[in-house]
């Protein structure tokens, strides 16, 4: 497998706190990364660093090859990177169909007409909202909200995914559907990188993991390896619970 | 020449700092452009000539008395009409404060009819010289008092209850509804303080300058640029930026010529504008619009 | 209200509007006129305000553009129909060149740059003085033709300007430009992300709405005959647009020139009755639009509708 | 044309209804006048119509005016132009194509006068326009628009006149005044006057209009130390400016306004630094002019005090000479056709209680003249011209 992504030596200071410190990952074609770390940890800040909405102090980002770091995020954007954000921040004054018709507009400039209807219906209905096309944003659910941010990026038909915390807020059976949506979404050979608090999520989805705190990348590896890492462990938890926990080999 | 310039800027930075602060303050905290301001300093203006001509107080005595009419003015403007608007859109307030000024300008011409009208205190014209240079003493009184009541407002928003809570609601105001705060009877506080200030403000130009209805106007663009200048919300910010202002000002004028000192001023703006956006003197006090 | 019945009320209007000079009289051709001004303001505030959600309070400022390069373009020999053009491509390409620096401030910066900027250019204007006439004013040159003739040519002129603007946010409501707009008037990393280069759109909204005010402010130069800074660069040129534009309905296609023709008429209407207090009633009316009707007049016949065709609504901070 | 039609026959039913019983044979000549109400002007506007209306009353109180063996009541159709050049070009349009005035009285402001003379001008609508005195506005070749009053650039040229005959010889002048047309011309004119009777001009400043504080202008006057200061601005900016000289103790030997010193709200403003403040009035009411109406001056402040019981201004007897004028172009025409009444006024010579009137081609009133008064003990005193002076100069000005 070839990278797809790699992050390189990236770091970012906002005035004069270090967001990012030094991180560097490689992501590879077909795989889904978790990015994991706790509140803070800067894990947002290196979504935005990819999709270019944050300059990094240093560093580079390479996409299929090339550097990306420096473009305008709607470049980066048209070659293929899509994401969500955290905070859904959907077209509000556009209905479900315009929202997700912006995506499949604009990342291919030669797209006529009845192609960008096409795209649209089609990543409705891949995350299940097609029934609500005519809604405005703020009609959903926040289920279906979030479904809508993934239906937009899934319409700029993207070869890298960003997921920022798509799952947050939402209950048991809707985080099962997200789920089952992002392996679905995969297996159509979609790149994904999930940032996510929800470990069950991480476990049941990833390949592989990444772990930041205050801005460090402290662990890289399979789900299962990288949690049960006293480092991990400690970033989370705090340390004396961390030796506890690792003792009794009571961990994830 | 010199010197005399630099006091020159430096005893009308006060007035300015104070037709300012309230300014800054509604749009710091609530997020509004009270295009109305300047009929507030007009309206000041007024009540101070009316508490002079017929009962004989000097406008500097009765400046707690024209401050509290402003303040249940401001709080009531608030309550009646901005706050509705303010859940439709933060925006349409400006459509809204438009409205007022027009309102109240004409109000007070068919009140008071355009006639222009000034307030004269037998100190009117003695000054105190300093060398070569001299000191009116009605505007040292004012830059003074002005100082004064900055350093006022400045010590109520951090040590009262009510200062927190102007605070806390200009930072995130459902935060501040969590913590058991109404933010819209925070508004309405916050929208009587600021018109207090502008009365306070043309208390103070009362004593300086001819009173019209069209007073307000000749204040609201210095008071746009020193409330960027200083940084939306910023007390402190607002009163140092006043006195830079009128320092510019002042020595644009003596010594680029009259009539270059708005051009300056606006260049000023839009370089800070478009540059420092948070303002020249570091970052907000209040919370992010 | 739909786009269907915004296409038969604009059928309809545009019809009266043709009309019109056959019934009435030189003073309301002049009212109408007057109406065709500020609703093509009203437009050009409604594609940087209503689709881009950048709210150009000082957008007068291409007004007075318009107007003094008309000017000074007929002092220096210029026929008006070239002066006018020639006017509307300054003010364009004067939007262009400013976009980028101001078009990346947001909210109430931008809005309060373009002020400055209105005020700024009243200033440049007075102090260079020579060819603009700086504070004296700039007289244009007389035209010969008579009075009815003349106000009807202007009538025409001032209303294919409209019906021009109009068909261009018709286009825009249902192009890719007017897409990225309300997208990224919405949320700006938003329409980022998702490939719209949100830089090239907000200068290109502002250019069009530079130009559609500039040809209104040239427009309105040829027909005072006189022109002064104070008058030009009138603040309350955009302002009143804004109002406009509001209370008819902001991001709709039609609904600026509604909100023009209902705020100006009942506006002249208040003052031939109140002399001297018009202003008092000008500024309730205001507050009386924004606090009742803010989503606009449009909007607001329209509530009984399904929600999800609810035209945009006012788009927030 | 039909809707205008239509309009007018249901207001003319309309106003046959109210006003039936008394007049029917009686003619009515309409004039139209769009002046500020409201905005920037409200004030001087609402004063221009005082002088107006006054003297549409007493017209028609002695019966009217006769042309041609005809009478007619005269009509004034007054709108607001809210300070605004385009409002009162609109209005004067409806004025004379609607309202069907065949004759202006102008508004206040050279700037509105002059968005609005080219409309009077294609509708070849007689216009006096008593406060509209820029000298470019006379010079664009207008047929149409006359005025009683002198011109802009003649502001303040009694005073320097004055001022060369004083002793001690005052040698230095300082002009300031606000960056506007008007005080524009003004400046210009009364530097090239200064210069050539011998003054030195030692500095001329403008100030941004509106300006709210001119104590940089009298620091930088203070520095130059002139004998006269000569300001071209408005009542406000001048109290403005009398004010920050005051307190920079700028004490020079003549402060010279171009705006009337008599208003009342100057003195009231100012109250004691209003002392020995000469200003240049186009109108005092020792003025011995005659006309039929009035008689004089005085006459016209008896007149005008019994009507709105306050004291005349010159706006107001500008504007009730503008209406003087007229009438008697009317009545030697004996036509109220504005084109035939125009040809008359040019080729007439006559007087008003304001002072005589003499046309040129430009409508330029050649034999206009302005008065000086200087304000002594709290009262303005005519002391310039001569012959109708009140009171001799009290100079230097004592006043603090």
């Amino acid at each position: 497998m070839s990278a797809l992504l790699s992050v390189d030596h990236v770091g970012v200071r906002f005035g004069g706190v270090q967001a990012i410190k030094d991180v560097s990952f490689d992501v590879a074609s077909g795989e889904i990364l978790g990015l994991i770390g706790p509140n803070g940890a800067g894990k947002t800040t290196l979504l935005n660093v990819i999709s270019s909405l944050v300059k990094p102090s240093g560093g580079r980002v390479m996409f299929d090859g090339e550097t990306i770091t420096g473009r305008k995020a709607h470049t980066i954007a048209r070659r293929g990177v899509a994401r969500t954000f955290q905070i859904v921040q959907p077209f509000r004054n556009l209905t479900v169909a315009q929202n997700v018709a912006v995506g499949a507009m604009f990342c291919d400039a030669g797209r006529s007409a009845t192609a960008v209807a096409e795209a649209c219906t089609e990543a409705m209905e891949q995350v299940g909202i097609a029934g609500k096309r005519d809604f405005l944003p703020s009609q959903l659910t926040l289920s279906e909200r979030k479904r809508l941010e993934v239906a937009r990026a899934l319409a700029t038909r993207p070869r890298l995914l960003l997921l920022d915390e798509v799952m947050a807020g939402l209950n048991h059976a809707e985080i099962e559907r997200i789920i089952d949506l992002i392996r679905a979404i995969n297996r159509n050979g979609l790149t994904i990188i999930v940032v996510e608090h929800v470990m069950k999520a991480i476990t049941a989805v990833c390949h592989r993991a990444v772990v930041l705190q205050f801005g460090e990348k402290i662990a890289d590896g399979t789900p299962d390896r990288v949690l049960s890492d006293p480092k991990v462990v400690s970033a989370y938890l705090g340390d004396r619970y961390a030796r506890r926990q690792v003792a009794q080999g009571a961990v994830a | 020449m010199f010197a005399q310039t630099f006091v020159n800027g430096l005893l009308l930075g006060g007035v300015y700092g104070v037709a300012t602060i309230g300014f800054s303050m509604v749009w710091g905290v609530m997020g509004i452009i009270n295009l109305a301001h300047g009929a507030y300093i007009m309206m000041g203006a007024y009540f101070s000539y009316m508490l002079a001509s017929r009962l004989g107080i000097d406008p500097f005595v009765s400046m707690p008395l024209v401050m509290a009419a402003l303040f249940c003015v401001g709080f009531t403007v608030q309550h009646l009409l901005l706050n509705p608007v303010m859940r439709t859109s933060v925006l349409l307030t400006l459509a809204m404060t438009f409205g007022l000024e027009l309102f109240l300008v004409d109000l007070f011409v068919a009140l008071f009819t355009s006639d222009i009208r000034s307030v004269n205190t037998s100190y009117s014209s003695q000054a105190l010289a300093v060398g070569p240079v001299l000191i009116s003493y009605v505007r040292l009184a004012a830059a003074l008092l002005s100082l004064t009541l900055a350093a006022f407002l400045y010590l109520v928003l951090t040590r009262t209850r009510l200062g927190q809570a102007i605070l806390a609601t200009a930072l995130d105001r459902e935060a501040a509804r969590l913590m058991g705060i109404f933010p819209e009877r925070i508004y309405n506080y916050t929208a009587g303080i600021g018109a207090a200030l502008a009365g306070a403000a043309g208390s103070l130009a009362s004593t300086l300058f001819p009173i019209s209805p069209g007073l307000g106007n000749s204040f609201i663009g210095a008071v746009f640029v020193i409330t960027v200048l200083g940084g939306i919300g910023s007390v402190t910010g607002a009163v140092a930026a006043g006195f830079v202002y009128a320092l510019i000002q002042s020595f644009a004028a003596s010594y680029l010529g009259v009539n270059y000192q708005e051009i300056v001023a606006f260049g000023l703006f839009l370089a800070i504008l478009i540059v420092r956006p948070q303002g020249l003197f570091g970052k907000r006090f209040f919370g992010e619009v | 209200m739909s786009g269907k019945r915004q296409l038969i009320l604009a059928t309809v209007l545009l019809i009266a509007a043709l009309a019109a000079p056959a019934f009435v009289g030189n003073y309301w051709l002049r009212v109408l006129t007057t109406v065709f001004m500020f609703g093509v303001v009203a437009q050009g505030l409604n594609v940087i305000v209503g689709f881009a959600g950048y709210h150009a309070f000082g957008n007068s400022v291409f007004f007075g553009i318009g107007a003094y390069a008309t000017g000074i373009g007929m002092t220096l020999g210029l026929p008006v129909w070239v002066a006018i053009p020639v006017a509307v491509a300054a003010a364009a390409l004067i939007a262009a060149v400013l976009g980028w620096p101001f078009l990346r401030l947001r909210g109430h910066y931008f809005a309060i740059a373009t002020v400055a900027l209105n005020a700024a250019a009243t200033e440049v204007i007075i102090n260079i003085g020579g060819v603009t006439g700086g504070a004296q004013g700039l007289p244009l040159p007389f035209s010969s033709l008579p009075p009815t003739l003349l106000y009807r040519i202007i009538y025409f002129a001032m209303l294919a300007t409209l019906v021009l603007a109009t068909a261009i946010v018709f286009w825009l409501s249902r192009s890719r430009l007017g897409y990225a707009l309300r997208a990224l008037r919405d949320s700006e990393s938003g329409a980022e992300v998702m490939g719209v280069d949100t830089v090239k759109a907000k200068i290109l909204a502002w250019t069009i709405s530079a130009a559609m005010t500039g040809s209104a402010g040239g427009l309105w130069a040829y027909w005072l005959t006189f022109i002064e800074v104070g008058t030009a660069f009138d603040i309350s040129i955009s302002v009143r647009g804004y109002i406009m534009m509001l209370l008819g309905g902001m991001g709709t296609v039609i609904g600026p020139v509604i909100g023009a023709a209902l705020f100006q008429l009942v506006g002249d209407a208040i003052w031939s009755h109140f002399s001297g207090i018009h202003n008092l009633l000008l500024g309730a009316l205001v507050m009386a639009v924004v606090l009742l009707v803010p989503q606009g007049v449009l909007d607001s016949l329209s509530r009984l509708r399904p929600p999800a065709r609810r035209p945009r609504r006012a788009a927030e901070a | 044309m039909a809707g205008a039609w239509t309009r007018r026959i249901v207001l003319g039913c309309l106003a046959a209804i109210i006003a039936a019983p008394p007049l029917a044979a009686q003619e009515t000549l309409k004039i139209g006048a769009a002046i500020s109400l409201s905005g920037n002007f409200s004030r001087e506007g609402g004063l221009l119509r005082d002088g107006y209306e006054l003297w549409r009353e007493r017209l028609n109180a002695g019966g009217g005016l006769k042309a041609g063996g005809k009478t007619y009541k005269v009509q004034i159709v007054y709108y607001d132009d809210e300070s605004k050049a385009q409002t009162s070009a609109q209005l004067t349009e409806k004025l004379v194509s609607d309202d069907g005035a065949s004759f202006v009285f102008g508004p206040y402001s050279s700037g509105i006068a002059t968005a609005t003379a080219v409309i009077s001008e294609r509708y070849r609508a007689l216009t006096l326009a008593p406060m509209a005195t820029a000298n470019s506005l006379y010079a664009r070749g207008y047929k149409y628009i006359f005025t009683p009053s002198p011109l802009a650039d003649q502001g303040l040229v009694p005073i320097l006149e004055l001022a060369k005959g004083l002793t001690p010889a005052p040698k230095t002048v300082a002009i300031v005044g606000p960056d506007d047309l008007f005080p524009n011309i003004t400046s210009d004119g009364a530097r090239k006057r200064a210069e050539s009777l011998g003054f030195t001009v030692a500095y001329t400043g403008k100030y941004p209009k509106g300006a709210n504080d001119l104590s940089a202008v009298a620091t930088q006057i203070k520095s130059v130390t002139p004998d006269i200061i000569l300001a071209t601005g408005y009542v406000q900016d001048s109290i403005l400016l009398i004010k920050s000289l005051r307190e920079l103790q700028v004490s020079p030997k003549l402060i010279g306004l171009a705006t009337a010193v008599g208003v009342q709200d100057f003195r009231t403003a100012l109250g004691p630094a209003a002392e020995g403040v000469m200003g240049v009035d186009y109108w005092v009411p020792t003025l011995t002019w005659k006309d039929p109406l009035f008689d004089d001056s005085a006459g016209f402040a008896k007149a005008f005090e019994a009507k709105y019981a306050k004291p005349p201004t010159f706006h107001a007897a500008s504007g009730a000479a503008a209406g003087v004028v007229l009438q008697l172009a009317i009545e030697k025409a004996g036509t109220v056709d504005p084109t035939a009444v125009r040809n008359t006024l040019l080729s007439m010579q006559g007087e008003t209680f304001y002072g005589p009137f003499k046309f040129d081609a430009n409508g330029v009133n050649t034999l206009a003249g302005l008065n000086v008064s200087q304000i002594i003990g709290g009262q303005p005193k005519v002391i310039f011209p001569v012959a109708v002076k009140q009171a001799d100069p009290i100079y230097p000005r004592t006043g603090q």
